[in-house]
């Protein structure tokens, strides 16, 4: 390590404090989050043992929780990559510290979201079914197919930038050391190295951006290849994806703003970071009452009277609460707090995110069940109340959340320590000569000559 | 084996001879083995039939118009089921029978949501009967084990054995070799079963009737259970 | 070590007695009379439709009892197990067979089917049974879906889902 | 822990990491076949496996990309101590 390196590593102490430093808090915090699994776990062995029948699911409103939770997860799951690789894209040099955190939420939550669908198995024993006889027409393989590309994608994309930060661990001697070195893959930061590193991350988020674009639609593609009234809709793609995103960043501020606090990040994520991000949320916030308008507006003024009951039945019928609740949280709620610059603080956006992440979810919920609840004979309207295991199995989710975020700070540094040393040392320059490429041409002594002419 | 793909079995249910009485859900409850739920299951809404009525309703009373609908499976010749089925589990085979392959099924429910008349149930639990009862399940049809769907198959164990017999006995298959427990049962002979594809049979002409129609027909879904209005 | 050594010996003991204990087990007669399907077919000359009488004609084949053992064995024969069935045929009371061949619930199998429409012989499936001594204690084969299959496709039988299952 | 043992950990982790990739892909072309034996929508499903096929290559080889780039240009001196 020569001079310059060992002062920066001074400089950026405050990244390795989750690492080398473990306080009483992170094993009352693990201890609390692996009994809540526990709980879940214990309610999932439950169903295993005596059917479905456990849950609240019942005959018109066959899909519940589970497929909620599947598609909320993999909706937040997405921000992460697809941000990370639209600010690295774009060049946005405030990216820097956020990039990983991003990036750990898509892989641990896509982790989480991606096994849902187990749990809403009434035979989850056949799963073996789907590799040998599985059809690929069919939008769930559709899904499998998509998330496991992305997960394999994300991964990497979340491991190849931390390759550096990885070796600085390895050069500092934390333990395992072992798990550095191996882990490390024998970088010294030589020129070549950093080249390889850089095309190979370029050419990765190029790569990522549609298959993360690729997965939500799909998901949204289970409802919207149905015939049934409030799925059978050509805009569940986009809108997905929006939903998506729009949640996705509201999970990556809670994130930020938790381990700022506990972590004491203050100086890396700043004030800045987040009005930029939640200029980001107003926007998607928009974008989404953009799309919920025009989908439920095509509906009313279609006048279907099939898709009038179950559009009745979440404006003005048993849904009513829950689909207002949510036109409050994603819209009302961010719009207003982040309209004003007073409100545009670190509680006040902590505030927004939360309500989004509430609203996105009741979303789902409310894409899921009215649909199913209003079926197109006359059956009597479903109703749908979920039991303790389904609750249970949904706080285990957010736990194991929570838990591999935990573990992924103890390991690993949340904040790309040589992406913000890059940034510190060549960025400055970097910019301005980019800005210079943006201005007008300025003419040669002869050009200007024969222009004058 | 009789050739298959040369029949198209289908069902006519004459809704001015149907009385709403049930037998045909009972039957078809026995003997297919359809499991009895318990009435806090029931209150769940996870009552199972293969065979259903549904009833509506028109006009105020004393005027009330209500009209029974026997509900089996429709077995379209474009079932929404079974284009999403991710194992193959349901799948209309040759001869326009919607089928289900219980032991196939991984249970993620898709085709009940994909359904539009709602017509599959799923075992919530592990399927139940009075003490009694056990001894006089139809060994012809398999009890489903947990977490399986399931639903009408128009009794497709019948069209096993008659086909069968029909060749044992080295003839064509004749018209009511075939019936469904439903349509068998029927004590008002509401519901008529047999080939579409067969110019003379019962069904086929019925189908044609100015009073025939389906359920959601607008959907494409092409079923095959038809309808005749009711006249006054 | 002296210790060691005793609790070997005690070890050794106890799985002696599990070992004597087993092999009683697998003497004991899994069928309740040792029918000698040798003699029946090679000596007597039967033929398998005339004790399994429903094979050609029904789904299920039928294992024949008492009924139809009586029509020879109105007498004690100069044989143990042929007066186990004397016995049981004095008594009224039918022979306690255990099922050994069975396809499972959810499949359809007719006899019908395979012997009289399919043609095919007995022994393509129970094997060589004019050479057994001994009434079946397992399967000729592992009657599994592949092994359906198999067939099946080797002489171009449907081999739809539907026509099976149900 | 030894440089070798890592040295091995780290290609086998790799190697992992193809038979992940190779058997998602045997497992996607494999399920063509049976479209086509059973005439199951095959337009479908060659669709999906023309896209996702080349895809999960295309990330193992990144990957691999990135590892033999990074043993190539390890500065000499150190790559015999950490080999």
């Amino acid at each position: 390590m020569d001079k310059s390196t060992m002062e920066n590593s001074n400089e950026d102490l405050d990244l390795f404090r989750s690492i080398e430093y473990t306080g009483n808090g992170f094993y009352w915090t693990v201890g609390f989050l692996i009994f809540v699994i526990a709980f879940g776990l214990y309610g999932y062995f439950h169903q295993v043992l005596y059917g479905l029948g456990v849950t609240g699911m019942a005959q018109p409103i066959s899909w519940g929780f589970y497929i909620v939770n599947f598609v909320f997860f993999i909706g937040i799951s997405h921000a992460g990559t697809l941000i990370s690789a639209i600010l690295r894209l774009s060049q946005a040099e405030w990216r820097r510290p956020i990039t990983r955190m991003a990036e750990i939420i898509t892989a641990i939550v896509l982790a989480i979201g991606g096994l849902h669908p187990i749990l809403d198995l009434g035979q989850p024993g056949r799963m073996w079914n789907l590799v040998t006889n599985g059809r690929l027409q069919s939008p769930l393989l559709w899904d499998v197919t998509s998330i496991t590309a992305y997960f394999a994608a994300s991964t990497v994309y979340l491991y190849l930038p931390m390759i550096p930060d990885i070796a600085i661990l390895r050069d500092r001697g934390v333990k395992p050391k072992w798990l550095y070195q191996f882990l490390s893959w024998n970088w010294q930061d030589t020129p070549e190295q950093k080249r390889v590193l850089e095309r190979a991350i370029n050419i990765l988020m190029i790569m990522v951006i549609p298959i993360a674009v690729s997965v939500h639609t799909v998901i949204s593609y289970i409802f919207a290849m149905t015939i049934q009234p409030g799925w059978h809709s050509t805009i569940f793609g986009p809108y997905f994806v929006a939903g998506a995103i729009f949640s996705g960043i509201a999970a990556l501020m809670i994130a930020m703003i938790a381990f700022r606090k506990i972590f004491h990040l203050e100086r890396y994520l700043k004030l800045i970071h987040f009005q930029y991000l939640s200029t980001l949320l107003l926007i998607m916030s928009i974008i989404w009452f953009y799309f919920t308008f025009s989908e439920y507006l095509t509906t009313f003024y279609g006048n279907e009277p099939d898709e009038m009951r179950v559009f009745n039945y979440k404006f003005i019928g048993d849904f009513a609460p829950y689909f207002w609740l949510m036109v409050f949280c994603n819209f009302a709620v961010p719009v207003i707090i982040l309209s004003f610059k007073k409100t545009k603080t670190i509680p006040g956006i902590l505030v927004v995110s939360f309500s989004v992440l509430i609203g996105m979810w009741l979303e789902r919920l409310i894409i899921v069940v009215p649909s199913l609840a209003n079926p197109r004979l006359e059956y009597p309207v479903g109703i749908y109340i979920p039991t303790i295991t389904e609750w249970g199995l949904f706080a285990a989710g957010v736990a194991i959340f929570i838990l591999g975020f935990l573990m992924f700070a103890k390991y690993f540094p949340l904040i790309s320590i040589w992406e913000i040393r890059e940034g510190r040392e060549s960025s400055i320059k970097e910019v301005a000569h980019r800005l210079q490429s943006y201005m007008p041409d300025t003419y040669e002594e002869d050009e200007l000559e024969r222009a004058l002419k | 084996m009789q050739e298959s793909g040369n029949h198209r079995w289908g069902m006519v249910i004459d809704l001015n001879k149907c009385t709403g009485c049930g037998e045909c859900v009972a039957a078809c409850k026995v003997e297919n083995n359809v499991a009895i739920v318990g009435a806090e299951e029931s209150e769940m809404d996870r009552t199972m039939f293969w065979m259903d009525i549904i009833t509506t309703h028109e006009g105020e009373y004393p005027d009330t118009e209500v009209t029974y609908f026997p509900r089996p499976c429709f077995h379209c010749d474009n079932p929404p089921c079974t284009k999403v089925c991710p194992v193959r589990a349901t799948y209309r085979n040759d001869e326009g029978i919607v089928t289900q392959i219980f032991p196939q099924c991984i249970g993620c429910r898709y085709c009940m949501a994909a359904c539009p008349y709602t017509v599959k149930s799923f075992n919530w639990f592990a399927p139940d009967w009075p003490e009694e009862m056990n001894s006089s399940l139809n060994p012809d049809v398999s009890v489903r084990p947990v977490g399986v769907v399931e639903k009408c198959t128009f009794c497709i164990h019948r069209l096993q054995k008659a086909k069968e017999l029909a060749r044992a006995e080295d003839r064509e298959l004749r018209e009511g070799d075939y019936l469904p427990a439903c349509s068998e049962s029927c004590p008002t002979d509401a519901i008529s079963f047999g080939d579409l594809n067969d110019p003379h049979s019962e069904v086929n002409k019925l189908a044609k009737s100015l009073r025939a129609f389906r359920m959601l027909e607008e959907l494409g879904t092409e079923p095959k259970v038809y309808y005749l209005s009711k006249v006054e | 070590m002296h210790d060691i050594r005793k609790y070997l010996v005690t070890l050794v003991k106890i799985m002696a007695i599990f070992m004597l204990w087993g092999s009683s087990w697998a003497q004991e007669s899994f069928q309740p009379v040792q029918f000698n399907h040798d003699y029946h077919l090679g000596d007597l000359g039967l033929t398998c439709l005339d004790c399994h009488k429903n094979a050609k004609h029904q789904e299920r084949a039928s294992i024949p009892n008492i009924d139809i053992c009586s029509e020879c064995h109105e007498d004690e024969f100069d044989n143990v197990e042929a007066d186990k069935v004397f016995e049981y045929i004095s008594f009224e009371t039918a022979i306690p067979w255990k099922r050994v061949h069975r396809v499972p619930d959810h499949a359809y199998f007719s006899h019908r089917r395979h012997v009289q429409l399919g043609e095919i012989d007995c022994i393509v499936c129970h094997g060589d049974v004019e050479q057994m001594a001994a009434p079946f204690e397992r399967p000729f084969v592992n009657m599994d879906m592949n092994w359906c299959l198999d067939c099946h496709e080797k002489s171009q039988i449907s081999d739809e889902c539907s026509d099976c299952h149900r | 822990m030894n440089h070798k043992m890592i040295k091995v950990l780290q290609i086998s982790s790799l190697a992992y990491i193809w038979i992940f990739v190779i058997a998602v892909d045997v497992w996607i072309f494999s399920l063509l076949f049976v479209a086509k034996k059973l005439d199951d929508a095959i337009n479908a499903s060659v669709a999906i496996g023309l896209i996702a096929i080349p895809l999960f290559i295309a990330i193992a080889s990144i990957l691999t990309y990135v590892f033999f780039g990074l043993q190539k240009y390890a500065k000499p001196e150190e790559k015999a101590n950490v080999l």
